[in-house]
């Protein structure tokens, strides 16, 4: 599946909660499954700080693909990245630079991207587009 | 000694349905639940005639101030002025010179580091404040300290939220020159011993500077009671617009420091020959005042008087024990600051829950509390964690919404766990 | 040369009635009298929707910013950050990280004084400013140049209140750092050559700050056109609320320079071992922001681009043109300041009255003036005059306002002849 | 006629106007009227600086009684100088101090003792007392 295939997917997902316990349940449900982060990577040098939560992250290219790695001290934050990285991982740095991330506000979650700088997942993201620019660089020198 | 806020429980007099009717966004509706605002720590809410008071303002009396001599400027000068008397007498200070109104807590700060600052801080000498304190409270004497290599001490916090007054008292020396402290911690909701301090800070003949961005709402201030030099606090958490606040300072000490800001309104004369400067208050007053704010100040300090502070203070302390009862039955809540002197602010963290995912389920569930560091990361150092939730309560929160959050936060267990 | 406020007299699409009808102060009445206020230079009279917008935020969506997560938080945070974006868009800045809230175009100054003055003024260095500048554009450079000891110059305005710009060339030099200058004098309502001094003060490697505090509110401005490196103006000349106000900075400027006020939410972590600062802008807006005012200037924008700013420019300097040849046919009555390119303010006297006299009895015919220096003491010392009445349009005021104010003049000499 | 004897013949005269530009009138007729004061008394050491305005006040003791004279530079200012020697010179330090100046007020023309620094009134009124009370202090010594 291409990215906004998975978006797609992930709006029909949250489409069967009507209430936003059971979308704040399934969120944290996946943080806590999501695989923590290999913790020399959590260092500073991986860390975006929020005022509220911390969100490291690191990337590395596979044949081609970025594979992103993220993790958060805060639970639901976690949640969120689970989403994201379901979304943008596995794919190559021009299907990441060529697409928008629209599920997020599609499935109701808008207001965790708010400016506030409290989870730093807006961070997060312009993190990701970082990465894949970086790598697109490299790939093509 | 006395207690800066005496705690008095007899029969509360505040009519809270009456009072909350005052406040038009407490009946506002978050994600279609009834807001439960608990968040007056980082900003009060408004009264009606405080909404009003702005409004009136421009629809009828604005103009601007002091350099007028056309009607509408009278009456706006008028208004301006007695808002400053209001405040004189709120404060029991000695005079309305006295009474210097800023755009808040960190600009009065601000004002009396730079300009107390220069006016007796030399290479060497040692400014003091506390571990408690507000970033607001730090980064002004951290930067005064910078320019002049002078150099910053700290009083400890004890492990129930108190100032270790005892160290402090071996940290002071004759080459402090300032201290700054918290009337009231905003994270821990400690009221510290002004009076003590005081006291001590002028044994050596230092300059004692209260920041009282969360004293002046929860019980009576007395600037010449407490013997402070400076008292600085913001109307956004006294039930007035943002933009305004205040500075407190003795005359005397006044009189002598040197301007901070340049502008109009504060000089007497200007050429380039040489300026000189305005009387107090307007020395420290540059540039066109934020007078309708400054208005709005003084009918906010009139609704509260109209309530009364001691009344405020009754019923909110009233309300601290009921929240701190009921919450300690929560398997896994623990409060932070448990100070035998404190505000009706609670701050706690749930065990093994991070702050922000406490926050923002409570969120959905409409109530308002604030995480986070707070703005006193020394302090949620000190306690070795990354932040806390913190519930403040003033005196249109209801029992009924302390219940509301012992129920979130059962919620909130039952989600994370 | 291109002129910052190009002139263009075509048919005036300007609804006045429906204009004046958006600013309920000026149905008003003065001593029984239809009020007639010509004093918007010192401060403008509020449009409804900007009252009407502090209202709702403290009704609705009142809470602090930044660092909540709860939905109040988030609403408030995003108005105020949206407001800075408008601003953006207003001055063609390049990014909102240019666009900092402050209280006024005073404590705008006031912050590039010292930060800017920290970061590269000194001993021997020299700053520029002008003859007609404001005293919040002459102070903060006086208390700078004596704090680094360096050398304030002054560029001589000329009989028709023009800048010398022979005079500047002659002035300008190496040791020059820092150029100051007034978009629009608020006493003479002369419209200062901005890009010509600007590429003046760039061929010298100086920084140039420019005082919009008149400027913004009549015109088409322009940041980038007009290479300004910094340009400060107040909400409340700009039809917003008191206490707001906002300094444009360029961004390569403004992260070299060091922070100016300590305090909260301007930091990035606070330790006793070392603090390190927001990125911009925040890292100059230390302490609680005005963010209801940041949110009505907004507002405030908002409503100028509804009634279009080129129809603004067009329909005052038609006004302009009306009251300078009306005012010139009175006998006695001299105009000070007769520049090419003026905005619609109008100073004079009356030949043989004080100007306090003149102030006083069109009070009474509920005419709104002002009197005196005008925060402008070197350029009426210039003048060889104590003092002015200045008559200051905008896009509210008539024609047949223009000739209330005539009639009121000729009452003047007559009680006074 | 003390003191107050002489603010109400003044709140009397002012009755008779119902017109705000009559009293302004007459003001400014005392105003033009008023003897200015001695040029050498004009100086920086005997004014009053508002910010539109100034006052310059002088004062000698008479046989036990103040005699006051003070001048401005504004018409209307000048006017009501007139008006409150009339009420205050000729007195005795202690009848000065012992009476409230309220006509001004009485006659409508309170407007023009804002505290707003405009006119320096209100500080010549301050002045007028501070005469007295050291005049009054040199009696008793
Ligand atoms: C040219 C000029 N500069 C600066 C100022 C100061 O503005 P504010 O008093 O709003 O800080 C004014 C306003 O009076 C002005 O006209
Ligand atoms: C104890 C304390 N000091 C200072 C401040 C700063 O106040 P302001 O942000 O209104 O300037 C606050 C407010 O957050 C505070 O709680």
């Amino acid at each position: 599946m291409n990215i906004n295939e998975i978006q797609e997917e992930i709006i029909e997902e949250f489409s069967i909660y009507d209430d936003w316990m059971d979308k704040y349940n399934y969120l944290i449900e996946l943080g806590k499954n999501l695989k923590t982060i290999d913790t020399t990577h959590k260092t500073d040098e991986y860390i975006i700080k929020g005022c509220q939560s911390k969100v490291w992250i690191d990337a590395e290219l596979v044949d081609g693909k970025i594979i992103y790695a993220a993790d958060s001290d805060a639970i639901i934050t976690k949640g969120i990245i689970a989403l994201l990285l379901r979304v943008v991982s596995n794919n190559t740095p021009q299907e990441i630079l060529d697409n928008d991330l629209f599920f997020i506000e599609q499935i109701g979650l808008k207001e965790n991207l708010s400016p506030t700088r409290a989870n730093g997942l807006l961070a997060m993201i312009k993190q990701i587009r970082l990465f894949a620019l970086a790598y697109q660089a490299k790939l093509n020198a | 000694m006395r207690l800066v806020f005496a705690t008095k429980i007899n029969n509360v007099s505040i009519d809270i349905n009456k009072v909350r009717a005052d406040f038009p966004i407490l009946s506002q509706k978050i994600y279609g639940k009834d807001l439960i605002y608990l968040d007056s720590g980082a900003t009060a809410q408004k009264p009606q005639c405080v909404i009003d008071a702005e409004t009136e303002m421009y629809t009828h009396w604005n103009s601007n101030i002091h350099r007028g001599v056309h009607f509408l400027s009278n009456q706006s000068t008028d208004r301006y002025e007695k808002s400053r008397t209001i405040i004189k007498d709120f404060l029991n200070a000695k005079s309305e010179k006295e009474v210097i109104f800023t755009s808040g807590t960190t600009a009065s700060i601000n004002l009396v580091a730079h300009s107390l600052g220069d006016f007796c801080i030399e290479k060497g000498d040692e400014i003091i404040v506390t571990e408690m304190e507000h970033h607001s409270n730090i980064v002004p004497w951290q930067l005064l300290c910078q320019r002049k290599g002078a150099v910053l001490k700290v009083i400890p916090v004890t492990d129930c939220g108190e100032l270790n007054i005892d160290a402090f008292k071996s940290i002071i020396s004759e080459r402090t020159k300032i201290v700054s402290v918290a009337h009231v911690s905003n994270t821990l909701g400690t009221i510290n011993p002004i009076n003590e301090i005081a006291q001590i800070v002028h044994n050596y003949n230092a300059y004692f500077v209260v920041d009282g961005a969360q004293g002046v709402q929860h019980g009576k201030v007395d600037v010449q009671a407490m013997d402070c030099d400076f008292y600085a606090f913001s109307g956004h958490k006294l039930y007035a617009p943002t933009g305004i606040g205040v500075l407190y300072g003795k005359e005397e000490i006044l009189e002598q420091m040197p301007p901070y800001m340049g502008g109009g309104d504060m000089i007497k004369e200007v050429s380039f020959n040489g300026t000189t400067f305005a009387e107090l208050p307007l020395k420290f007053e540059a540039g066109t005042s934020n007078y309708v704010g400054a208005y709005a100040l003084g009918e906010a300090i009139n609704y509260v008087n109209s309530v009364g502070v001691d009344n405020i203070e009754e019923y909110e302390q009233d309300l601290l024990k009921y929240a701190t009862n009921k919450l300690s039955t929560i398997d896994g809540l623990k409060i932070y600051g448990t100070a035998k002197n404190k505000v009706c602010t609670i701050s706690f963290l749930l065990d093994g829950i991070h702050h922000y995912d406490t926050g923002m389920i409570l969120d959905k569930l409409g109530i308002a509390v604030r995480t986070g560091h707070h703005c006193t990361q020394p302090l949620t150092e000190r306690f070795n964690i990354d932040g806390i939730v913190r519930a403040s309560f003033t005196f249109y929160n209801t029992k009924a919404e302390v219940d509301a959050l012992y129920d979130g936060l059962l919620k909130v267990k039952q989600m994370f766990s």
